[in-house]
């Protein structure tokens, strides 16, 4: 009998065509223009960015627009050191949660500008923007230490007042 | 069994594209006006479930994001069916049946005008021998039409006169793109596509969000009967000319003495089949709200239809009858029958 | 409620490559030793229930419709949960309560993944438009939370290699498992590299190819060592909101509750648990926060969880030795009743009268819990 | 609050080749076209499945590993007519899909027919052609035509 078959190559492709609807097509102009501008929820005051069209703990609209700090402190962190597929960067490379002031969520960003054994809980970061900003959270290219004190996270991720 | 109603209903009016609303906006929006058609508050809620698919959305884990439209805090009790939301609804269903809760909410979204929900649906074939030759879900309906012409179970003026009802209805219900006038023999002046289908014998795609209330005893229409039967997925085992896994459906549903059904008929075609199926007859409405024919938006349709028939029993009918399905060829059928308190 | 017990398991061998069978050939390697166990076949089930993760991990969307037919569905209730990492537990549970409710008599659940169809990275690292782009893999995002549990807990480094140790160790006495490291030791799991700091590469698990199955049932007459179920939950919050715990979420703390009020136990009376574990770390996490551990790393520590412990975790192995993400969860649960019945051979423990399964998934959002014991309640 | 006039728009694609283990089953018959054979599996109760499965698809119970060469010919059961071919069709003239009822099969298989329209009628002979490059795949039979 002849060779056996044990495998079968499936080639799958499907196109779409993704709007990004009213409340993230608001926030990316904003980008446009060089501002990060979140959203407050009006039941528990939570400011969100990137904006979320509904509070997730109160499944309310998020309407009124507030415009963030370009600074923020890292509350949490990784070193990724490991090559995956679809991966944008080279590793090594610090992926942190930051908390942008008059923000309340983290930010899941890159704090690059200095060598990633620097990056550490509490440093303070600034938004390091492209020239020409695209209308992508890509334009932030990504977070650089700004050299201020840093400050106090508690231990649920909160930046302490 | 324990005695459950619909308590609330809603459903965003369908659309051919729904562009401003991301999911967590369409859920936030239907979830909220089910509950105040309930009456109940988002935190009464005991059990959560919803519908939906990855593949219509273009993105993996898309019921995660959507889950920010509900409110999820403090953590709810909540479950997620990839499948329309009509199997959302009857996994709710079955959650109450514990008597430990009283009450569920379900949900589910769709849209059509992010990708070719042909081509996904493509996709769900014999991922070996049928989805690698690039056949179409329309292509298959069309094997199944021919089926039931060479049968005599129908002929072509049977489909278009199956849109055609589909349109006049649909021309009286607001929450769908208005349907356009015709007549049947313009119908069938139409080309076939997949002969002995035209393009008008295929669902019109549409962009939207359902949502039910249920609630164990309490006012509101209840359940009296709920089940759903699957067939084989190879086509060659089937007789594509009947529809046996609807039939036991309706069978385990108790379906009968019905006044009103809404059934899901992706194919204008496949309206006989299931009208022999579930045991409907001219004495019987069926879809008033003009059906998946004027409006389907994928893995909404079979809740709608829920929604759909619960419309037709606040509406006066005794006994109604929804229907779901998925699948090529009917694969898969879902039946649930309500009845007035 | 009707009780309803597991009396019948069955699981494939779990691989990084199951390139001998199809996918309908995975699935029913499982089935039919679920049924095997229960001295069923196909045509005694009454429904069927499948869960796996993201359809995108094999191109085949709904593929309860495709393989409908090799489960011997065909005729039959056929149902797709998915509820993301935490689906295979939150399937067994949905299988639970068809039957517990008393729609069913005997319901086959299964759950699956054949991640070498793909890249489980590709399909996870796709950047939807307009959404801030995915540029740390899945340990980077458990990481930073990992790191949050040191700092909050002062864990000393070396617990989480132990952990990686102990559940490679327990692999080696199950023929099931995907990895078999028997030199894996401290040292090596301590010089492997740092992948996601602080995680190293021996502690995260491996991308398997596999499936679970399991039959439920009320009809237990003529079954020797049922496993009853005692109690269930599935519980999810928000992915992200202001003032997260995602080192002890709180919906994994309502899960435990849930099943423990249902049960009428306490935490205490466990015997054992089956958690998922995909990175070390989160074994002393999941402890503090399933309240199995004041804390968790202490008990890791002190040898708790190890098979002769007081407490023992994951003797199957675990997530960190087999790892078919959308069966993981079920593995968990099946090898929480394998345990009750006395059944799981060479890392059976010697008291388990009371066992939990448990999992997650998404961002420590999804939970999916069950305890089973060998009483009837 | 400021609504934008229009949305981004994005187009996104989602492409992969899968790679797909075929078991013994699938395989063997992928092999058996890549040779220019159709083969079915005969089931427990005598039946002939083409194409052939490691199950009964209606019971769910095994097959025996009785392999057994159906066709070429065979008789078309149902068909439909494309007469405008789209990017995910495997052809680009018009064309029919069929089941094909293969000599000496018990169930009808899925494909295509490339043969004129007029010539396609439920109950039409067809005679499988198999693809010139074959590589075990279920394209390696280019189609089936219709005799005459």
């Amino acid at each position: 009998m002849s060779a056996p078959v044990t495998q079968m190559k499936a080639p799958t492709r499907l196109e779409y065509l993704v709007h990004a609807g009213a409340t993230t097509t608001t926030f990316l102009h904003s980008i446009l223009k060089g501002q990060l501008v979140g959203r407050r929820c009006p039941v528990c005051h939570k400011v969100y960015i990137p904006p979320r069209g509904a509070c997730p703990t109160c499944a309310v609209l998020c309407t009124d627009e507030v415009p963030v700090s370009n600074s923020g402190t890292v509350t949490t962190f990784s070193i990724v050191r490991i090559p995956f597929e679809g991966q944008r960067l080279t590793p090594p490379y610090a992926c942190a949660h930051i908390v942008l002031d008059g923000a309340d969520v983290p930010l899941l960003h890159i704090v690059g500008g200095c060598s990633v054994d620097e990056v550490r809980v509490g440093m303070r970061v600034e938004a390091v923007w492209l020239e020409i900003p695209q209308p992508t959270l890509a334009t932030v290219t990504w977070f650089k230490p700004n050299g201020e004190p840093d400050r106090a996270v508690n231990d649920r991720g909160e930046v302490v007042p | 069994m324990r005695s459950i109603s619909i308590a609330g209903i809603a459903q965003l009016p369908s659309k051919l594209a729904e562009h401003h609303m991301d999911a967590a906006e369409l859920v936030q929006a239907v979830t909220a006006l089910a509950l105040a058609d309930a009456g109940i508050e988002r935190k009464q809620i005991g059990f959560v479930c919803s519908g939906s698919s990855d593949y219509i959305m273009g993105q993996p884990f898309s019921f995660v994001m959507a889950l920010d439209g509900v409110g999820a805090w403090p953590p709810i009790r909540e479950s997620h069916v990839e499948m329309d939301g009509a199997w959302a609804l009857y996994e709710a269903w079955v959650r109450l049946q514990h008597g430990d809760i009283d009450t569920a909410l379900v949900y589910s979204f769709g849209k059509s005008s992010v990708g070719n929900v042909d081509d996904a649906l493509g996709m769900q074939l014999d991922p070996y021998y049928v989805a690698p030759l690039g056949v179409s879900p329309m292509a298959l309906a069309a094997l199944q039409a021919r089926a039931l012409l060479d049968a005599r179970f129908a002929n072509e003026r049977d489909f278009a006169q199956a849109v055609m009802r589909a349109r006049l209805a649909g021309a009286r219900n607001p929450n769908i793109p208005t349907p356009t006038a015709t007549t049947v023999d313009a119908l069938l002046a139409a080309p076939w596509v997949a002969s002995p289908l035209r393009a008008h014998d295929a669902a019109v795609r549409t962009d939207g969000a359902a949502a039910i209330v249920l609630r164990a005893g309490g006012p509101g229409p209840k359940i009296t009967g709920f089940a759903h039967r699957i067939e084989p997925h190879a086509l060659g085992v089937r007789d594509l000319t009947t529809s046996p896994s609807a039939r036991r459906a309706a069978d385990d549903a108790g379906a009968s003495r019905i006044d009103v059904a809404e059934i899901h008929t992706p194919y204008a075609s496949q309206e006989t089949i299931l009208r022999n199926a579930l045991g409907l007859n001219d004495r019987m409405l069926v879809n008033p709200s003009g059906g998946t024919l004027v409006a389907e938006t994928p893995m909404v349709a079979g809740l709608l239809r829920v929604v759909e028939a619960t419309r037709a029993i606040r509406d006066g009918a005794h006994r109604a009858l929804a229907h779901a399905t998925s699948g090529p060829c009917l694969q898969h059928n879902l039946v649930c029958v309500l009845e007035s308190t | 409620m009707i009780p309803t017990a597991v009396i019948g398991i069955g699981q494939t061998r779990h691989a990084a490559k199951r390139d001998d069978v199809s996918m309908p050939g995975l699935v029913r390697e499982a089935a039919l030793r679920a049924l095997a166990d229960a001295g069923l076949e196909f045509k005694d089930i009454d429904a069927v229930v499948m869960g796996k993760a993201p359809d995108m991990f094999e191109g085949v969307p709904n593929p309860e419709l495709f393989l409908a037919d090799a489960l011997g569905a065909a005729g039959k209730p056929m149902f797709r949960v998915h509820t993301a990492g935490s689906v295979g537990g939150s399937t067994a549970v949905v299988a639970a309560h068809l039957v517990s409710s008393g729609i069913h008599k005997r319901v086959l659940c299964v759950a699956w993944e054949k991640q070498s169809e793909s890249n489980a990275m590709w399909a996870l690292s796709q950047t939807y438009p307009f959404q801030p782009p995915v540029t740390a893999g899945a340990g980077g995002y458990f990481a930073p939370v990992i790191r949050a549990y040191m700092s909050r807990t002062a864990a000393p480094e070396h617990v989480g290699w132990k952990v990686a140790v102990k559940d490679r160790l327990n692999a080696l006495k199950n023929p099931y498992a995907h990895l078999q490291l028997p030199d894996i030791s401290l040292e090596t799991v301590k010089a492997s590299p740092l992948l996601w700091d602080p995680i190293r590469y021996l502690e995260t698990c491996p991308s398997s190819d596999g499936a679970c199955a399991m039959v439920l049932s009320s009809d237990t007459a003529g079954v020797k060592n049922p496993a009853w179920v005692l109690g269930t939950s599935m519980r999810t919050e928000p992915l992200l909101f202001a003032g997260r715990d995602e080192v002890t979420p709180m919906a994994g703390q309502l899960a435990s509750k849930d099943v423990c009020a249902e049960a009428g136990i306490t935490p205490a009376q466990i015997d054992c648990a089956e958690l998922y574990v995909p990175f070390s770390w989160y074994e002393p996490m999941w402890l503090e926060n399933l309240g199995l551990a004041e804390s968790g790393w202490r008990a890791v520590d002190r040898g708790d969880t190890e098979m002769t412990g007081k407490l023992p975790i994951n003797a199957s192995g675990g997530v960190l030795s087999s790892n078919p993400i959308g069966a993981s969860g079920m593995l968990r649960f099946a090898e929480a009743a394998l345990q009750v019945r006395g059944a799981a051979g060479a890392h059976q423990l010697d008291r388990a009268r009371i066992a939990m399964g448990h999992a997650y998934g998404g961002g420590s959002q999804f939970f999916s819990t069950w305890l089973v014991g060998a009483e009837k309640p | 609050m400021s609504l934008p006039t229009d949305d981004l728009v994005s187009p996104f694609t989602l492409e992969y080749t899968y790679k797909r283990s075929t078991g013994p089953v699938i395989g063997r018959f992928l092999a058996g076209l890549r040779d220019g054979q159709l083969l079915g599996v005969r089931t427990l109760t005598g039946d002939v499945l083409v194409p052939p499965t490691e199950y009964e698809p209606t019971t769910g119970d095994a097959v025996t590993d009785e392999f057994v060469e159906v066709g070429p010919e065979g008789t078309v059961s149902t068909w439909t007519w494309i007469s405008n071919p789209g990017p995910k069709d495997p052809v680009s003239v018009p064309f029919a899909w069929a089941m094909v009822h293969l000599d000496g099969a018990s169930t009808p298989m899925l494909h295509v027919v490339l043969s004129p329209e007029a010539s396609l009628k439920t109950g039409a002979r067809v005679r499988a052609k198999f693809a010139e490059t074959r590589v075990g795949h279920i394209r390696d039979l280019a189609g089936f035509e219709v005799v005459t």
